[in-house]
């Protein structure tokens, strides 16, 4: 799919949380295919402080109004920017951007897993997955009940396990602690979060022999393979996280040691 | 309709705007953005001999209105380039120049040749200020015998147009211009980028994982222009500018000082199209003004 | 409640934040904002012998991130800042440094001499790194043999703490921070000004009137603190870190690449209590990280 | 006066043409004394390329509202930053700045004669003269008739005699060809506008020996007296126009030769 820089125009922006907003965006001229797992790149103008553009998954597309989702963790100051945009003004997006996640095939049995931000991906994946006519399991983790984001989204395309660190809500501890994660029998895992989550996820499915794939958020200059910096070691070699990625599957993957 | 041809040595360039080495990949990358034929060149990334992983994660820290690389020259080496990217490079209605790169003059010098035998090749820029490499690089780039010495073998193995990509980390860039004038270089190009680091307060650790890497952006453009200033009254071979160009003003600020053509880098990352409105710039700005060609500008700075 | 004592030489300093030298004026300015007293030392405006006028106008610049200035160290001279600066100075409750210019070996010398002899001003720094003086200046900064004569001919004519102020327009700073170290330095401070550039496209000119001047603010840092690191590894003396220091976390990176101490330029323009807040902010720090002292964290990234 | 940094709240942000505006900003502390021609250090938040502060004329001042007020030309991204912020946003300002003019004595006849932006300080000039019992009259240059700013503000204050280039509103010309500006005889002249225009005001006033000032607008870094940057050639040497200025009486002033 061709990659394209365009203005697109901001319909809502929803405050989930403190720290977290759901931007949603429609393209004048039309979406263009967006894989799940994709990224956009996102200008932040009017911030002194933010030079590169700023990576984010697709959290969800509706290609009948032609608006694409963003779920924004505010990190610093450019997703700080990002959260003051009200509905009417533009944004600036390169994208379609990275690789995709590996689709089931009819009859798999498969989770998605996330926490935190990582969640973004995983409500296209789950939707295109059930639109392929296989059911997606979610198991998500976060800190406390009330860090809860997006519950209803997810559990209208199926079964939600969540876990809460302090067992404020769901299973306490870890998305990797929930039952149904290690009790029932994957077909594939998809696994997006902080790096120990998806490490913990990794384990778990590299010792069971589970397919797995994780969607890794490495620093970012460029977005489009021409800067080398996202640079991830896997089994054939450096690659870049922003083209060879952000999908891994986990057997291709050396984890960085540094950072 | 302004011309905004120029030469460097005897290789003309369509207009004077360039896409730098390491930030334009192998030029397809950006093919979704612009027709690269409506560019002067590319130059390609950084090649080695040898095929190189570069430098550990992580390799990018963003700064005050630039960013710090340490890259360290991954590529897959000269043979890997011949056989599967040469091939696809040479279909390109641009020139297309490669960057070169060595631990020893040996391997600066063996490059060359090989690529002089490449014929969609028309020129290489000798990078001799590459500061995210142990070996090598700016090591070159900052000793003034040690530059005349790669430069001066260079020359000998390659018999094309030879342009000498030089530091910005030095007390005297004009002391390098004139070495690489000297020793036969057809334009130098400059600014690679300037030596930097950053810390994360929060680990208390170094951003790179090679504590020190090179920087880029706006940040460096005022010491890139003077650079470029300095040199061009140095040295009567073409001047190649850049450091933190972002549009056609800052393309212009560049010529105005002396430079016959520029190089668009960093700016890429987040404008992938930028060197083609620095282009289109350029050319709406001599109209305007009622100059014929870019060259008129070239120095102007000296002259008014 | 964190020690934020530290020492150059033999000067102890109630915290390690000062006022750079061209930025505070005599101080008094910034009276309002702030209490001098909560600063460790305050370095008050490049001064010579004579009398100077500096630099025409334009003297300034904005850049990306940043500013140049072609100030041209204008002041009234030694006289007159010992019959009617001096006398206020003597007042503060704050350590005040006087930066020494000079456009010969001989009047840095004389200038030190009288320095030397003001009860109030316990140290001085010599500024052998102002890229805005046709004379004198960064000449000295940037050649090693005249650096180590004017910083042996100063020490021997000045009793007192001597800081050494080094330029970023070199090669290699730890060259010259172990020259000023050997020559009886008991500090160095680093950087001032990169040399910079910036031209006018509509009018086709240099913005400043000296064509070039010298860069400030954040867009140095990334070089600024790569010098520190470089510095604070080759000499034993405290190294003053300085160079786009806008805020805690800025300072904090510097006194963490190994800077005893810092200094706020730029900043104060903007924000003219900076360094207020960049002292509350290191105490902060060090209490929630709960080390004893800045001292702990100086040079940390270099054993973590 | 103490100086200050302060945040202050926008009030109004009116647009008169494409290029200018005015802005009202209200200090919720109370505002400290200001003095007709003197000015403010605006900080411009959320802009990329602004990094130091804007200096800018108080325009008119409401003791009883507490407001401040600016008119702006757009001239480059920290204006055009600033023309957009909105009632309820606030603006960080370091103020009162500079010396003030120097107020007629009773009896005297006074000129105010400016263009464009340099408009801005005269309007507050003229009310602290009303104020002072003596009676102001404005000698205003324009573009053209679509230009012309503030006329119904002046004309509160007094006389107001209007020159356009093109001659569609007023006197056809410059300030300095109004007939009322060459015929009449005045103590004082103040003047505030375009190089070019000040130092036409300026010659005629030395020619016939009328005191004047002028307020020049050098580029200004800090504004505080601290860089030097703004430097004033004057007869007894450079001088700070942030600090000795911004205005000068005509006799000073070496007109700088470059810029
Ligand atoms: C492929 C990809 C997809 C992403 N998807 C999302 C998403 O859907 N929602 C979301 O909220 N965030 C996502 N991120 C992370 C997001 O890009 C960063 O949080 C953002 O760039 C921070 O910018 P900032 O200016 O707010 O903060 P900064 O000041 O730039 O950074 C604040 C902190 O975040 C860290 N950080 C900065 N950039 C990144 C990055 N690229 N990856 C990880 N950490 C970073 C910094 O090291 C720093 O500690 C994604 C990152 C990648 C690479
Ligand atoms: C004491 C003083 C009072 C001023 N009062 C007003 C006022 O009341 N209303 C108003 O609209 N403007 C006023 N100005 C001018 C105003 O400060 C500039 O227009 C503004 O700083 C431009 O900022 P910018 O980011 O929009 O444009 P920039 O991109 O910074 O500049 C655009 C153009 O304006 C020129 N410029 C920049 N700064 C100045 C400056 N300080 N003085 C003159 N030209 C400048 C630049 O050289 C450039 O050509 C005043 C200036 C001074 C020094
Ligand atoms: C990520 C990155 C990789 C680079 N790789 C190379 C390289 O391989 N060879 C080279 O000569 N310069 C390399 N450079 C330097 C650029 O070509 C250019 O000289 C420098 O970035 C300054 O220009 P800019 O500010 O426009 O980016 C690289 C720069 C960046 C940011
Ligand atoms: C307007 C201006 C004037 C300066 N004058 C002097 C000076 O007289 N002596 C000196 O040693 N440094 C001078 N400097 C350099 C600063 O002290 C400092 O080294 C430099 O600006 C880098 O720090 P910063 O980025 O925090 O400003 C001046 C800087 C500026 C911006
Ligand atoms: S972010 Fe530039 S190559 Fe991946
Ligand atoms: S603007 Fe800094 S001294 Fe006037």
């Amino acid at each position: 799919m061709k990659k394209r820089v365009e203005y697109l125009t901001v319909t809502e922006n929803k405050k989930l949380t403190d720290s977290f907003f759901v931007l949603k965006v429609r393209s004048g001229g039309g979406l263009p295919e967006i894989k799940p797992g994709q990224f956009v790149q996102a200008l932040v103008t009017d911030s002194p402080s933010t030079f590169l553009r700023r990576p984010l998954s697709v959290h969800d597309v509706d290609y009948k109004t032609n608006t694409l989702s963003l779920l924004v963790q505010i990190a610093g100051p450019g997703t700080e920017r990002l959260s003051r945009l009200v509905p009417g003004e533009t944004i600036n997006l390169l994208y379609p951007l990275g690789n995709s996640f590996t689709l089931p095939v009819t009859g798999e049995k498969v989770l998605l897993t996330g926490g935190g931000c990582g969640m973004a991906p995983l409500l296209y994946l789950g939707r295109k997955i059930k639109e392929s006519g296989v059911q997606p399991h979610f198991a998500l983790g976060f800190r406390n009940r009330s860090r809860i984001l997006s519950y209803e989204e997810f559990s209208a395309l199926g079964p939600v396990w969540l876990s809460t660190e302090d067992g404020s809500e769901g299973h306490r501890g870890f998305v990797t602690d929930i039952p149904a994660f290690r009790g029932d029998k994957w077909d594939k895992v998809y696994s997006c979060g902080p790096e120990p989550m998806m490490k913990a996820v990794a384990a778990l499915c590299r010792q069971r022999e589970i397919f797995c794939e994780v969607s890794l958020e490495n620093l970012m200059a460029c977005g489009m393979g021409i800067c080398l910096c996202c640079t991830v070691p896997t089994t054939s070699g450096n690659l870049s996280s922003c083209t060879d990625g952000p999908v891994f599957n986990i057997n291709d993957l050396k984890w960085q040691t540094s950072g | 309709m302004a011309d905004l041809r120029i030469k460097i040595g005897s290789l003309e360039l369509r207009n004077p705007v360039m896409l730098a080495s390491g930030t334009c990949g192998y030029g397809s990358e950006l093919e979704d953005f612009m027709d690269l034929s409506a560019l002067g060149a590319i130059i390609v990334k950084g090649t080695t001999l040898e095929w190189r992983e570069g430098n550990p994660y992580p390799r990018m820290a963003e700064t005050a209105a630039g960013m710090l690389n340490a890259v360290g020259l991954q590529n897959k080496g000269i043979d890997y380039f011949e056989k599967n990217i040469y091939p696809r490079l040479a279909e390109y209605d641009t020139h297309v120049i490669v960057n070169v790169n060595g631990n020893t003059i040996e391997e600066y010098v063996e490059l060359s040749r090989r690529l002089d035998r490449l014929q969609a090749i028309p020129a290489i820029e000798l990078n001799i200020s590459c500061p995210n490499v142990k070996r090598g690089g700016m090591i070159f780039g900052t000793n003034p015998s040690s530059a005349r010495e790669v430069i001066s073998a260079v020359r000998k193995a390659y018999s094309k147009t030879l342009i000498v990509k030089l530091s910005p980390n030095v007390t005297d860039i004009t002391e390098f211009a004139r070495i690489s004038e000297e020793e036969g270089a057809e334009a130098i190009s400059l600014v690679n980028t300037l030596l930097g680091m950053a810390i994360d307060v929060k680990t208390m650790k170094p951003k790179l994982s090679t504590i020190t890497g090179g920087l880029s952006g706006p940040a460096i453009k005022p010491v890139a222009l003077r650079m470029v200033w300095q040199a061009a009254r140095a040295v009567a071979i073409p001047v190649i500018g850049l450091g933190g160009i972002m549009n056609a003003d800052d393309a212009l600020e560049f010529i105005m000082a002396g430079a016959s053509a520029v190089q668009v880098g960093t700016a890429s990352f987040i404008q992938p199209d930028t060197a083609v409105r620095v282009v289109n710039g350029i050319e709406k700005f001599l109209v305007e003004k009622d100059f014929d060609s870019v060259s008129r500008i070239t120095g102007i700075i000296n002259r008014i």
